[in-house]
């Protein structure tokens, strides 16, 4: 191509919190390391929570010449006219995390990697298979929310013990999971165990705010809550889980995958691709000395990262050139160049609704890939 | 009770029967808001082509009567007959279907539309295609307007752009126009200086057999045009009688329950020599021209004058309220140079201002009384920066004690007040100001007798404590009764100014509508 | 009528002159003010139906701490509200008093509690741009603070870069997590914030003035009110209300998010209407609005123990909600006040 | 007397005639929509300059996609405004007709029709009731429409608990399509609502809305039945967000049981800036229509003029404001004259 520099779109549904500014920033960083610095021009747009907003932000970049455009979409299924009809113009799509049903864009998500099983049935085995939980929630009418707690209840169902007391939305923060839990403590103060979405952190304030004790529960990557799984204190209060759950790297990989696409270096038609479910049991928690995650560490400490701050936004084999201050403050790192990603991807499974349209769904949907059931 | 009422029912009618040409007739009509009894057992009986007064206190229950009557309200308890059948409206349309129009106290026209379409509400004149047409009805608003002599108002103007006067005429015209057998008019002279116009009129309904009811609380008026009355006190009727074997101290006593004494409450000597309190220099604009003039302390100055000859700009402006292009005012021989009433309250002995409508400029609905009196001095009766609601009503009383006004009112929403007492409570509250210059716009508008004497009273002691005031009246005899001077505008202009035993009304009449010889010597 | 019976009337009427109406004694606000309390309560002990837990002291704690973000930010929106306007820019403003609490002074020096005065003064001033653009550009509230909520959370975004750092400042953690008296702290602090507000807002001169001018403006300014004044002030309070329940809202969970503010706004227009205030203005009592925020809150806390899908619940509320508006209606409260005379 | 004192006041009309029809020319301007629609060509012209591809009819077309939902949408919050209500519940009357045609799609021209007039009865269903609620039970409109909107979002998540379903293709295709390749039938629409606007405000209703806004009690003394205008106004409110509900779904072509609720300020948004005033009365439907494509228009004038999104929010908010200042500013020079 003899064009100078690519054009490319970041597309945000801002909502404002640490797992969307970590995976901008990441995108931005990388975009800024050489030879992306010379070669890409990146620009982000935050259209809202609106999907009207987003389709006419889309339309505005495919007017405006777009090369590709990486994006979390608001909806899976809303945006997929826009998306045809850039994909017509040659626009690449590259969707993270949240993905789109339309074939033409490239959907890079963790939502097909089993979180909600998984997660579910490590706190099963905390719980010896039985107790009361809660859920708590992500968004209500959100279809990834309803991914993962479909696959919650499908192992829940498996054990009759196990009871579902209280079920509340969270919509993914801290906040609001905390106010959320102290509502359901209320009712039920001899809670057994949880089971969260992003916003894990909150729940356990609010225990901590209706008594010293802490119970088993998994949840996903927030700064605090792994802290607190390896924080003596704490698991003397009964503390013990997993952290899994959405990783903002996602959007690094997506965008890096889309620059080899659009440099040529790879040739890939429009896929569903996986990206691996990060699994860290309170066992194998451990503080970073650095600003990379190496020596098996997992967690920055508290004194660099605020407890909102999701931890999974690196990655040594996918994304070794950039670190923690690339994902607080989109900053490149000195000296580093992009490097090529593996060559092998990973095909997600179908999820009819969220990355395929009129599909079949494979037989063993909910197989669990982390843990193995410990308890009958 | 059911066999009771329908008993006086049939009674009623063989009684109306024998006086052969009855047009509406209500017995027994009673009406309460909550614990308020605003109607309590009232009769009336109207005649077709007679004008029949209805007299009474302010909150004596005659608006009340009136919104029984047109629909607008339905009685607790009472019956009515229309032309010997019964008559109970349910809304005020089906009061217009059996020609029964009415002109309300409050006005009733839509300020967003214009005069034609207010005219016609809520019929309008449709096109071919079902729709409204708007030149038909300007068409019909300027036929109605012309039939009632008042082709000068151009259909297509917005009401609100409207002089209250016009407003009035027009809320008076669709009333008449509506009016096939009984026309209601409550307090149609509110808001108009002269009565010939709305006279003439009246005689053309009479003479169309229409029977009117008639409410005003200008006893001259009232005797100029009706033939009977009916008094109302306290939620009763009192009485029915024809008006030329009654004296008016006879009516006041039954509209109040005790006599009235007319004193003359002028004064002959002003108090002269002192530095004038007020001193206005050659005010000009918004309708005003060069208009000057003194007031000093211990004198009560009047303004006369038709309706829109620049008196609202004047008051207006010394209050604060509309800044004047030109012209300069003193006070206490300070030039003023406040903005807004808050600043003239304060500025040098004060100058406090009692709005011209109650309704929209004067009362706060919604709060007590007693809050009302005491609103402009609240901060002198709270302590450490609260006040409390015992402070406020005792505060409030000697005000109230001032304009006499019954000190239970003081804890009443001052919206249930009837408008005699919320007038005294303003009164009370610009007294109370401790402003030492009273700005009264039309003081006793809509005010009736008792209540007229009351305001008259503090006024006139509030000059002899050596207060000083200016204030207009659209009432002529006020003027002569009240004022020890009195200035005539004109086109803006101090056409003339009156003193002492020149102050008489055909003095007055013939200044206000720019009669030169008159011209006091 | 016979001349005997006019005699009669005479007479009758000349002993007794005056009229004998009385006006009623108890306000209707106080009225509504009860009734919600009353509503709230019953729904309390009614919750143990659908948890043998609820309605127990432990969630009346939680119902208190929960609702005091929501009483102290409906006080501001209810003296908006009260002179005739809307402030929808309240979420804006709870996110900018989280944000600098966190960003700014937690990050910098979490212990200067005397920084965060300077967040509210920085909300208070936001509130102040609203009123001016109010008061002297006749803009209407209600696009007023709906454009000043989208600047606000615009500069917020670019201030953060759409990260918010930092923890609570130590002050706001003592507020909220600490207990004082056997009782957590946060509910001793709403208890007097109520006290005062209360006062302030029934028994203040200014707190009159208000009233005065949600009922008429006009006849307020020539009674000698301060309305300029006036009309600012209650911007200037709720926004430094809001300011106050950002930070409150930080210390409760340690920690900002851009959106913190989004969830508050039609409940604190939704606590001010049930507790009887009318939208128009010049109507309604702080412990209405009090009591308002209770319901509300407490509705909250039994909706989410009622093991239904989120849907059905959300009827649920919304019913719960308009029965309360039906049950506290003028109409309803006029009908008693003639049955109990 | 009487003689000169009419004369007084005739040359009193008479003086100051020019002035007002100066001012009310000013009046109707601003009122009117002429002002925003000056406002929103000229933006137009500014984007054009800045995206020459926007003046290509597709980009037109999308762009009347986009504006649409939020202008019908605005056009019904216009109704009850102008009687002098708030209605919150356009956010829950959206987002039912949404998911209604997402889990039930009727396909071709009939199944179209068909879920349109689904779409009108669900929103004139909700609309009824709130009418009730506020003519009859005298709920204060805010609170009432808020209670509704609440059961009505709690509606949509039963019958769609997650984003999913599809709305009928003929729907989607057809309804965002353009005739002849130029005309965009979404603008086709509204054009549509618009004329029987037109046609409403010529009739007695139409005059009423306005006066029951102005002055309710002036109204009712005068006639006008009240109580039944207010529940027609909601009616036709409620009318208008099914439809909006409806031209949603052939845009974003699935069910989102939240869909409604981004539109819910930004309609007010879009009423406040076509200059109908909140206090009831005054406006129309065809400056908040404008006032509504202004609002989608400025986000893409935005874009194209390659702001940062960070800041965007800060221009909106103030082209919001000088955007009402500027009209209120228009009116006071008009009530002065
Ligand atoms: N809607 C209402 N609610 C409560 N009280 C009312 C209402 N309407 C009238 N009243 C009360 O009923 C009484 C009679 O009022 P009404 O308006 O009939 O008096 P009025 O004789 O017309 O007085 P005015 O001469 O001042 O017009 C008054 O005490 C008034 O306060
Ligand atoms: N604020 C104003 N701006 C412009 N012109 C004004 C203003 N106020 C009054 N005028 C004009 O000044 C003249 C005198 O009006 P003003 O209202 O003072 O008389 P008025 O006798 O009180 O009227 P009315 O008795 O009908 O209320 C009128 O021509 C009026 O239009
Ligand atoms: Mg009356
Ligand atoms: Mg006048």
């Amino acid at each position: 191509q003899d064009k100078e520099k690519f054009k490319v779109y970041l597309s945000l549904s801002y909502s404002g919190n640490a797992w969307q500014s970590e995976a901008a920033n990441i995108v931005k960083a990388l975009a800024a390391t050489p030879p992306y610095n010379e070669t890409v021009e990146l620009i982000e747009v935050i259209s809202g929570t609106d999907p009207q907003a987003q389709i006419s932000a889309y339309e505005s970049m495919i007017d405006a010449g777009a090369d590709g455009i990486v994006s979390f979409p608001i909806s899976s299924t809303a945006l997929n006219r826009t998306i045809k009809r850039g994909c017509d113009e040659g626009v690449l799509f590259f969707m993270y995390d949240a993905t789109v049903t339309e074939s033409c864009a490239y959907n890079v998500s963790y939502i097909s990697s089993g979180f909600g099983e998984n997660s579910a049935q490590a706190l099963v085995n905390e719980l010896g298979g039985k107790g009361k939980i809660f859920l708590s929630r992500g968004v209500p009418g959100n279809s990834v929310d309803k991914r993962h707690t479909d696959g919650a209840m499908h192992i829940f169902n498996q054990y009759p013990e196990i009871e579902v007391v209280a079920e509340y939305y969270s919509y993914w923060d801290d906040r609001t999971t905390q106010q959320e839990t102290a509502k359901a403590l209320a009712a039920h103060p001899d809670v057994d165990g949880i089971w969260a979405q992003a916003g894990e952190y909150g729940a356990v304030q609010a225990l901590l705010d209706a008594g010293d004790r802490l119970v088993p529960m998994t949840g996903e990557n927030s700064a605090g809550f792994r802290l607190a799984l390896a924080d003596p204190d704490m698991q003397a209060k009964g503390l013990r889980g997993v952290s899994a759950g959405s990783p903002p790297a996602q959007a690094g990989y997506a965008f890096k995958l889309m620059m080899e696409i659009l440099t040529g270096q790879r040739e890939q038609e429009a896929m569903n691709i996986e990206y691996p479910l990060p699994w860290v049991p309170a066992d194998t928690v451990k503080i970073c000395e650095g600003d990379i995650y190496e020596d098996g560490c997992n967690v920055f400490p508290s004194s660099r990262v605020p407890s909102s701050f999701v931890s999974e936004v690196l990655s040594q084999e996918l994304l070794p050139e950039v670190n923690i201050e690339s994902a607080l403050n989109g900053t490149p790192v000195e000296g580093a160049t992009i490097q090529p990603l593996p060559a092998e991807i990973i095909e997600a499974a179908n999820e009819p609704g969220i990355n395929c349209t009129r599909c079949e769904a494979p037989a063993d949907l909910y197989k669990l890939t982390k843990v193995e059931p410990t308890v009958q | 009770m059911q066999d009771k009422t329908e008993a006086a029912g049939v009674k009623l009618q063989a009684e109306l029967h024998a006086q052969g040409q009855a047009e509406l007739h209500a017995q027994g009509l009673s009406k309460s808001y909550g614990a308020t009894v605003a109607l309590e057992h009232a009769d009336i009986g109207l005649r077709a082509g007679e004008v029949h007064a209805l007299l009474g206190e302010n909150g004596a229950g005659k608006s009340t009567l009136v919104r029984i009557l047109s629909g607008v309200t339905t009685p607790d308890a009472g019956q009515m007959l229309l032309d010997g059948q019964a008559y109970a409206p349910r809304s005020i349309m089906e009061a217009r279907k059996r020609q029964v129009a009415t002109a309300f106290q409050e006005l009733s026209l839509v300020p967003n539309l214009s005069v034609a379409h207010n005219l016609v509400l809520p019929n309008f004149v449709r096109s071919r295609f079902g729709l409204v047409s708007k030149a038909g009805v300007l068409e019909k608003g300027q036929q109605i307007l012309a039939r009632h002599g008042l082709e000068r108002i151009d259909p297509a103007m917005e009401v609100s752009r409207l002089p209250l006067s016009e407003r009035q005429r027009i809320e008076i015209v669709r009333a008449i126009a509506n009016a096939g057998r009984v026309l209601i008019l409550d307090e149609p002279t509110a808001s108009l200086t002269e009565t010939d116009w709305l006279f003439d009129q009246l005689e053309q309904a009479k003479a169309r057999g229409v029977a009117i009811l008639y409410i005003s609380h200008r006893l001259a008026e009232v005797r100029q045009i009706c033939t009977a009355a009916t008094v109302l006190r306290n939620g009763r009727s009192i009485r029915s009688v024809s008006l030329d074997d009654t004296t008016d101290a006879d009516i006041f006593e039954m509209m109040v329950g005790h006599r009235i004494e007319r004193k003359r409450q002028r004064r002959e000597g002003v108090v002269a020599g002192q530095t004038p309190r007020l001193q206005v220099g050659g005010l000009s604009g918004h309708g005003l021209d060069d208009v000057s003039f003194e007031i000093r302390p211990g004198e009560v100055l009047g303004i006369a004058a038709l309706e829109g000859q620049g008196q609202q700009a004047l008051f207006r402006s010394l209050a604060g309220l509309l800044p004047l292009p030109a012209g300069a005012v003193k006070i206490d021989g300070k030039p003023a140079s406040y903005r807004g009433p808050r600043q003239a309250l304060r500025f040098a002995s004060g100058v406090s201002f009692l709005p011209e409508e109650r309704k929209t400029e004067g009362i706060l609905s919604g709060l007590s009384a007693a809050t009302n009196i005491v609103l402009p001095f609240l901060p002198r009766i709270a302590t450490l920066g609260l006040t409390s609601w015992k402070g406020e009503l005792k505060s409030a009383s000697a005000p109230a004690r001032e304009v006499e006004m019954d000190e239970r009112y003081l804890t009443f929403n001052i919206e249930n007040l009837s408008g005699g007492n919320q007038q005294k409570a303003l009164m009370g509250r610009t007294l109370a100001t401790g402003a030492r210059t009273l700005l009264l716009f039309d003081p006793t508008r809509g005010v009736d007798v008792g209540t007229k004497e009351s305001i008259y009273a503090a006024i006139r002691r509030f000059a002899d404590a050596g207060g000083s005031v200016l204030f207009y009246s659209s009432e002529l005899p006020e003027i002569v009764q009240l004022a020890d001077r009195c200035v005539v505008l004109y086109g803006g202009r101090v056409f003339d100014t009156f003193t002492g035993d020149q102050i008489d009304e055909q003095r007055l009449v013939a200044a206000m509508i720019g009669h030169s010889e008159t011209r006091a010597a | 009528m016979t001349v005997a019976g006019d005699q009669q009337d005479k007479q009758m009427s000349l002993s007794q002159t005056g009229d004998q109406r009385k006006s009623s004694r108890v306000s209707r606000e106080t009225i509504s003010a009860i009734s919600v309390a009353v509503l709230c309560v019953i729904l309390l002990l009614g919750a143990r139906f659908v948890s043998p837990s609820l309605g127990s002291w432990s969630q009346v704690e939680t119902v208190l701490v929960l609702g005091s973000f929501l009483i102290v930010l409906s006080f501001g929106q209810g003296l908006v509200i009260l002179t005739g306007g809307l402030d929808l820019s309240l979420p804006a403003v709870v996110t900018l008093g989280g944000i600098l609490a966190t960003n700014w002074v937690g990050a910098t020096d979490p212990g200067a509690w005397y920084l965060l005065i300077v967040v509210l003064l920085i909300c208070a001033g936001v509130g102040l741009v609203s009123a001016i653009g109010i008061v002297w550009l006749r803009v209407p509230p209600f696009i007023m603070t709906l454009a000043m909520s989208i600047i606000v959370s615009s500069a917020l975004l670019g201030y953060t870069r759409g990260t918010p750092r930092g923890g609570a400042p130590e002050v706001a953690l003592a507020l909220m997590k600490s207990k004082m008296l056997g009782m957590p702290t946060p509910i001793l602090f709403v208890i007097a914030f109520i006290i005062i507000a209360a006062l302030f807002q029934s028994r203040s001169v200014p707190g009159r003035y208000l009233y005065a001018i949600g009922t008429n403006a006009d006849a307020a300014r020539i009674a000698g009110v301060p309305v300029v004044l006036m009309q600012i002030l209650p911007y200037v309070i709720s926004a430094t209300c809001a300011g106050l329940v950002g930070i409150m809202l930080v210390g409760y969970s340690n920690g900002a998010t851009l959106r913190m503010g989004d969830d508050y706004l039609l409940p604190s227009i939704a606590a001010v209407v049930i507790g009887g205030s009318s939208i128009l203005g010049g109507r309604g009592t702080f412990l209405g609005t009090v009591g308002g925020a209770l319901l509300l809150t407490t509705l909250g806390t039994i909706i989410s123990a009622i093991g239904l899908q989120i849907g059905l619940r959300t009827i649920i509320e919304g019913a719960v909600v308009l029965i309360a508006l039906l049950l506290l209606r003028d109409e309803l409260f006029q009908k008693l006040g003639s049955l109990w005379r | 007397m009487s003689q000169s004192s009419t004369q007084a006041a005739s040359s009193q009309t008479g003086g100051v005639g020019n002035d007002r029809h100066f001012a009310s020319t000013l009046k109707r301007f601003v009122q009117g929509g002429s002002l925003i629609l000056l406002t929103y060509l000229v933006l137009y012209a500014i984007y054009g300059v800045l995206e020459p591809r926007a003046l290509e009819s597709y980009a037109i077309a999308a762009l009347m996609n986009n504006t649409a939902p939020l202008a019908l949408a605005a056009a019904g919050l216009t109704f009850v405004i102008l009687s002098r209500g708030f209605d919150l519940s356009l956010a829950g009357v959206i987002s039912i007709c949404n998911v209604t045609l997402a889990v039930w799609p009727m396909e071709g021209p009939g199944g179209a029709l068909a879920s349109v007039l689904l779409c009108l009865a669900i929103g004139g269903f909700v609309g009824a009731i709130n009418g009730i609620l506020v003519a009859w039970f005298q709920l204060q409109s805010i609170a009432a429409t808020l209670a509704t909107m609440i059961i009505c979002q709690g509606v949509a998540l039963v019958i769609l608990d997650a984003p999913g379903g599809y709305v009928a293709e003929w729907i989607v295709y057809e309804m965002t399509d353009r005739l002849w390749g130029v005309i965009p039938v979404s603008g086709l629409v509204v054009l549509a609502v618009l004329g029987v606007w037109m046609i409403l405000r010529r009739t007695g209703f139409g005059t009423a809305i306005y006066a029951v806004g102005a002055d309710e009690q002036a109204a009712a003394l005068s006639g006008v039945r009240v109580q039944h205008v207010r529940f027609g106004a909601y009616v036709c409110a409620g009318l208008l967000y099914g439809l909006a509900g409806f031209m949603l779904s052939a845009q974003t072509a699935t069910g989102i049981p939240t869909s409604g609720a981004p539109l819910l300020l930004l309609s007010f948004a879009a009423v406040a800036l076509g200059g109908t005033s909140l206090a009831g009365g005054s406006g129309g439907l065809f400056a908040s229509v404008i006032g509504a494509a202004t609002l989608t228009l400025l986000q893409k004038v935005l874009f194209s003029a390659g702001i940062s999104s960070f800041y965007t929010g800060m221009f909106q908010g103030v082209v919001l404001i000088l955007a009402v200042v500027f009209s209120v500013t228009m009116s006071r020079i008009g009530a002065k004259q």
